[in-house]
């Protein structure tokens, strides 16, 4: 159980990146030429507002002292108040948060579901034809534009087939899951490509790495050589992998609710670039960034579940 | 047993003859010339709009049809791949200079140094990519430049831990060492013994980054924050043919073509040089 | 060896910090590579660094050559003390100093051919100018027994045993004084090790060269090297004249080393008891002599004191050695008398 | 040791296929193996002692590799070469056990020693799970390794190389099989350690009556390990017999050339003995001998036969035209 004593230790460890995020948020914001607090209010204001921004923080102190006020309103959960929406930012996330985790989540579980066997019929058959056009399709699919995809497969199943709606997310529990299938689909098809590629790989280094011929010299058949001591061994490589690509999940995603028209947090952020409401753009920016800090901290947990060598 | 294990090196097999390496230059070649020649191919003036003949549908006329505003789809994909060219290989270029150089300073030199370098990548990399770049392109505004810009601030963070990753290993290697033994200068072994074998996986990886930053240039596009409408990007193309995807799917269709198999080019290429080369990803 | 002292390594410690545990607040630990290790090299001299792995004898050949870190000692070229030396002092050791390697692949860069590598060192250097070059690179391609064709070969096309040819003549040519070589000839073949040995063997006769030959093979040892130092977990444990060493070792450790080549001998076939355990973390050093745990001849002394490394010529840091504490009168070491094989089994 | 061969390997060839073409790397190796018999397969690198056991356990490193000739019979008659893939689980680990150079990496990193020699004690003999614990912790204490019970669960790495090697034996042992294949288990061990995993295989002959095949490059260890020895160069056998007869009196001057070559030879100090040149690639093999071109007794026969592997003497074979100490007769 000593390996797991970094879960304890590892959140303190975490504290210098979460730092990094808060200053590059802090500077973004700071960057955009003009007043700030006309810039965080928007155009039309009231005077009493402005003052109001001006004293939270302290537009008129020196910079490291607007960057402490700035961590100080963020201890306290404040985000500051979106310019559109009138209400404070971390509410208004609070709201959105639930169609991005299920996209999210959804689209890993599809892609696994789509990837496993597909890596492993290409690698146990090797050369075959079956091979050939798995290998084909994940190359080309690594260069699918998934707002193309989401298009098409909108095309298909939703215009000519009729199965699923064009946009929106629902009420129900059903509604939803009836909405967020081809979102789902389309980001973890996308996603299923990079994993296949990946997968097969380790799978096929692993097939005739020395392990597995040392399985097979003691006379296991094939399919407990693959499954008991190919795949786990595979697997590795592969969690890595899925936490690399969480911020690029994420980044799917905001285009995917888009397209879909999605009421999540990327759409959230569309919107709050196009209306310049800059304190809707920092707090996703921000909380996107912290969710990508936590899924990679469980991808160290699992890692070391999986892997008895790692020591972190 | 060298001679065992030169038979079971692993090499990966693609359908026929064709290598992947030849298959992906010649995919981009053909790209490239289209992007060259393309007053030449382009049947239409890709801007120009004909009110008489929107939303044709495929025809001799207009092969891959038209848009709504009655421009000839064969013609803006030409004339797009201009830009999408463009968007891949100065995407790509930006990130991975500044990333080598960091990298190396960093791998090589270590210490402090190192330890600055890699706080920032974490931090960095913590940002989902798409949102810390429409993060930037919110500050500058929308556009090529921008685009460009954003690429080059998160974009150098892949290729700075590739670098120095590649260094780490190249450093404490034999033959840096017996070149340091040998007496040469710090600079030689840096740059004529370690940086030619560090960069070759740099290199790799840069043709599979161009996949994503085509991607990514295509997706900023289509959010309307890349390229501005009228120029034909393909991108942008879809984004205007989504509306009519009922009545008229051509419109989206094609440029997303024109997408893959740019990417798959990129993609192929990065196999084929990577095998060649010995580089694994 | 009445030449003078081209090398004097005193008391020479390499430690490795390690990351404390626990968050960094557990105590600072650190791995004890290499201690408190002494040996001189005279010009023409060819001395023999055997041990496991894991004894510090490749660290101790880097930090002598200022490869690798180095904590605490000197090192004495010609009476200069290059341990902390920097700028011209350094560059004067990386003059007269050469290494060969383990990998006779690694150690070449894949990318250069055989001329440019050699070429480079040549230029660097500043042995020839560019027209003389290719001509002395001949020479030394002979010097090692290779055929001037393979100038433009990479490693890549040429065999292990070529190669490490070629990383012999690369380090001729900067015509060093001395040269340590770590694990030269363990990675090849044994027709090809026998090739590189007599090779080595006549070019530090023909140039004087002095030599630290690092090996873990103590037959090949026996035939090239003057003086062996035999180590164990980073403590040179015993040191003398190589046939001395090899007919009446002194310490337990040497002799169960020695005892457990396998010879083509009758007369020397393996113990039926051999040497129990392996050697421990050295981060963890045993208290006392660090060789006590594997010792058959282990007293309780042993686990208190650290032996004195004692006995002219022919050295050993054993208390029952000739010299040392139990043994005033310099009788060789006592036969052992292992228990049952076993039982010895059983315990390592 | 008992006459009755358990394992004879007839004429057992490998070829490379690929790239349109074919070259043979093994070439009509046979031998024969008895109960409580230690066999040393001795050769350099690509001589291909390691690939012969690896053939004839049908565990080809690459599916380029083809067995095309030759037979591997079983003490029961079965030719282990015409198993069907169930037969032949039934033979590897049961039959045949084998264990390898490098235990690092050919024992799963992820599964805990113990669950893998249960498994496959689970696998050959069909019991429950808590007696093949009993029997897996009854192997590892007969392996010499200390303190089974909580070592059964530690994983490979956190192994010492002495005690990797045991695990792995153990592993190879878990099914009782009367026949080890050994490729180069001590290799990369230091030489204290190598002389306790000798004497534990040594001991295992003793008490189970175990048949080795032992995989090496040094002459020192079939020397103090080995009961025969087969002498291999570029894919041939090229000497076969008693191994105090093999080594003390080699026929083949490729095998006089290897004993002379030891570092320990002639009193262990001056010079070394070598043979000039390297051994062949496999693209690139001589015609005739193999050896023709390193031999300081070669003729023009040599470059244009290949010799049979004929008996000299009683229970020793040799692979030359002009055999060492046998003069004319060679001719005939």
């Amino acid at each position: 159980m000593s390996r797991y004593r970094f879960v304890l230790y590892r959140p303190f460890q975490l504290i210098p990146v979460l730092i990094g995020i808060s200053i590059i948020t802090f500077v973004l914001i700071r960057s955009i030429p003009g007043d700030p607090a006309r810039v965080l209010l928007g155009p039309r204001t009231t005077e009493s507002a402005l003052a109001r921004v001006r004293e939270q923080f302290g537009l008129d102190e020196p910079l490291w002292l607007q960057y402490f006020y700035f961590v100080k309103n963020l201890f306290k959960g404040e985000l500051g108040k979106s310019i559109l929406y009138k209400v404070d930012v971390l509410k208004l996330i609070a709201t959105r948060i639930e169609p991005t985790l299920v996209l999210v989540i959804g689209s890993v579980l599809l892609a696994l579901l789509i990837a496993t066997p597909m890596a492993a019929i290409a690698a146990r058959r090797r050369g075959s034809w079956a091979d050939h056009l798995i290998r084909i399709i994940s190359t080309a699919g690594l260069g699918f534009p998934a707002f193309w995809l989401a298009i098409m497969l909108i095309l298909l199943f939703s215009v000519q087939l009729g199965w699923f709606p064009v946009t929106g997310y629902g009420r129900t529990f059903w509604e939803k899951v009836h909405h967020m299938t081809l979102p789902c689909l389309t980001t973890g098809l996308a996603l299923a490509a990079v994993l296949t590629r990946n997968l097969r790989a380790s799978i096929l280094a692993e097939l005739q790495s020395d392990q597995a011929t040392a399985a097979r010299a003691r006379g296991l058949p094939e399919n407990v050589v693959f499954w008991r001591h190919v795949v786990p061994n595979s697997l590795v490589p592969t969690v890595n992998l899925l936490a690399v690509n969480i911020g690029w999940l994420i980044s799917g995603s905001v285009v995917i609710e888009t397209v879909f028209a999605i009421p999540g947090m990327g759409q959230l952020l569309i919107r709050g670039i196009f209306t310049r409401d800059y304190m809707v753009v920092q707090g996703v920016a921000m909380v996107f960034a912290c969710a990508t800090v936590l899924v990679n901290f469980l991808a160290d947990i699992l890692t070391v579940t999986i892997d008895p060598r790692v020591k972190l | 047993m060298s001679g065992t294990r030169a038979i079971s090196a692993r090499r990966i097999r693609w359908p026929g003859t064709v290598t992947p390496l030849v298959l992906g230059a010649a995919i981009l070649l053909t790209w490239l010339l289209i992007a060259l020649f393309a007053p030449l191919l382009a049947p239409y003036d890709p801007i120009y709009q004909d009110a008489a003949v929107r939303l044709q549908p495929p025809s001799w006329a207009h092969p891959l049809g038209t848009d709504n505003f009655g421009r000839d789809i064969l013609s803006r994909v030409i004339w797009a791949a201009r830009i999408d060219l463009q968007i891949a290989v100065f995407g790509v270029v930006f990130p991975f200079v500044i990333g080598t150089v960091a990298g190396s300073i960093s791998g090589f030199f270590g210490g402090w140094v190192d330890t600055i370098f890699m706080r920032v990548i974490d931090v960095v990399l913590a940002f989902p990519f798409l949102v810390l770049m429409l993060a930037i392109i919110t500050i500058t505004g929308p556009g090529l430049g921008s685009f460009y810009i954003a690429m080059a601030l998160v974009g150098w963070v892949s290729y700075a831990r590739l670098i120095r990753a590649q260094f780490l290993v190249l450093k404490n290697s034999d033959f840096a060492m017996a070149a340091v033994s040998l007496g040469y200068s710090n600079s030689r072994v840096m740059f004529r013994h370690i940086m030619p074998n560090a960069i070759l996986s740099s290199v790799v990886f840069s043709m599979s980054d161009a996949v994503l930053v085509l991607l990514n240039g295509a997706a900023i596009s289509y959010l309307g924050l890349g390229v501005q409408p009228p120029v034909a990007e393909w991108g942008i193309m879809i984004a205007e043919g989504q509306g009519f995807i009922t009545s008229a799917w051509w419109i989206t269709t094609f440029p997303g073509i024109a997408i893959v198999t740019l990417a798959m080019g990129f993609s192929l290429l990065a196999d084929g040089l990577g095998e060649a080369l010995g580089v694994r990803e | 060896m009445s030449a003078p002292v081209l090398l004097d390594v005193r008391n020479l410690s390499v430690k490795f910090p390690m990351a404390r545990s626990r968050m960094g607040l557990g105590p600072r630990r650190s791995l004890n590579a290499v201690s408190d290790v002494s040996m001189r090299v005279a010009a023409g001299e060819t001395v023999g660094l055997v041990g496991e792995s894991g004894s510090g004898k490749s660290t101790f050949g880097r930090a002598i050559l200022r490869l690798g870190e180095l904590t605490r000692g000197e090192v004495l070229l010609d009476g200069q003390d290059m341990a902390r030396a920097r700028g011209e002092d350094l560059a004067r050791l990386r003059r007269e100093t050469a290494m060969i390697f383990q990998d006779p692949y690694g150690s070449l860069n894949p990318r250069l051919t055989v001329r440019q590598a050699i070429g480079e060192v040549l230029h660097v250097h500043g042995k020839k100018g560019a027209a003389g070059r290719d001509a002395r690179i001949v020479e030394l391609l002979e010097l090692v027994g290779l055929d001037a064709t393979l100038m433009d070969r990479r490693p890549g096309d040429l065999s292990g045993g070529q190669c490490q040819r070629i990383g012999i003549a690369r380090a001729l040519a900067i015509e060093p004084r001395l040269i340590v070589a770590d694990e030269c000839v363990a990675a090849l073949d044994v027709s090809i090790q026998g090739q590189i040995i007599n090779l080595l063997m006549e070019l530090g006769q023909r140039m004087h060269l002095g030599m630290i030959f690092i090996a873990h093979d103590l037959a090949m040892v026996r035939r090239l090297c003057d003086r062996i130092a035999v180590m164990y977990l980073g403590r040179i444990v015993e040191e003398g004249p190589t046939e001395q060493v090899f007919k009446a070792p002194r310490h337990p450790y040497t002799r169960s080393l020695i005892e457990a080549i396998p010879e083509i001998d009758p007369a020397r076939m393996l113990p039926s008891a051999p040497l129990p355990g392996e050697p421990p973390s050295p981060v963890n050093l045993p208290e006392g002599c660090a060789f006590h745990p594997r010792c058959p001849l282990a007293r309780s002394e042993c686990r208190t004191a650290v032996p004195p490394f004692v006995g002219g010529a022919h050295r050993a840091a054993c208390i029952l050695a000739p010299g040392g504490r139990l043994n005033e009168v310099g009788e060789n070491l006592p036969e052992t008398t292992p228990a049952t094989p076993t039982e010895r089994i059983e315990t390592c | 040791m008992t006459d009755a061969p358990i394992l004879t390997v007839n004429n057992l060839s490998v070829a490379y296929e690929g790239g349109g073409t074919s070259h043979t790397i093994i070439d009509g190796v046979s031998f024969t193996l008895r109960r409580g018999e230690i066999l040393g397969i001795v050769g350099e690198s690509g001589s291909g002692k390691s690939m012969t056991c690896r053939a004839l356990m049908r565990l080809l490193p690459s599916s380029r590799l083809r067995v095309t000739g030759g037979s591997v019979w079983l003490e029961d008659g079965r030719d282990v070469l015409s198993l069907s893939q169930g037969e032949l689980t039934q033979v590897r680990g049961r039959r045949i056990g084998m264990i390898f150079q490098n235990p690092a990496s050919h024992l799963d990193p992820v599964m805990s020693i113990g669950r893998q020699i249960a498994e496959s004690i689970r696998h050959h003999r069909k019991i429950g799970r808590k007696e093949a614990w009993a029997r897996m912790l009854d192997i590892l204490r007969q392996v010499g390794i200390p303190d089974p019970e909580s070592r059964a669960n530690a994983y490979t790495h956190e192994f010492s190389g002495g005690m990797r090697q045991r695990a792995m034996i153990a592993v190879a042992l878990a099914c009782d099989p009367d026949i080890l294949i050994a490729d180069e288990p001590t290799t990369a061990l230091d030489v204290t350690v190598q002389a306790q995993i000798l004497r534990l295989l040594q001991q295992l002959r003793d008490e189970r009556g175990l048949s080795i095949i032992f995989i090496t490059h040094d002459l020192g260890v079939v020397y103090q390990l080995c009961d025969t020895v087969a002498v291999m160069y570029a894919g041939r056998l090229c000497e076969y017999g008693a191994m105090h007869e093999v080594i003390h009196r080699p026929r083949h001057h490729y095998t006089a050339g290897l004993v002379a070559c030891q570092p320990g030879s002639e009193g262990g100090t001056g010079r070394v003995h070598t043979i000039p040149g390297q051994p062949p690639s496999p693209g690139d093999m001589p015609p005739g001998c193999r050896f023709h071109p390193r031999c300081g007794a070669a003729d023009a026969l040599c470059a244009a036969r290949q010799p049979p592997l004929r008996e000299t003497h009683e229970g020793h074979a040799c692979a030359c035209h002009h055999p060492v100490g046998i003069e004319a007769e060679a001719e005939a």
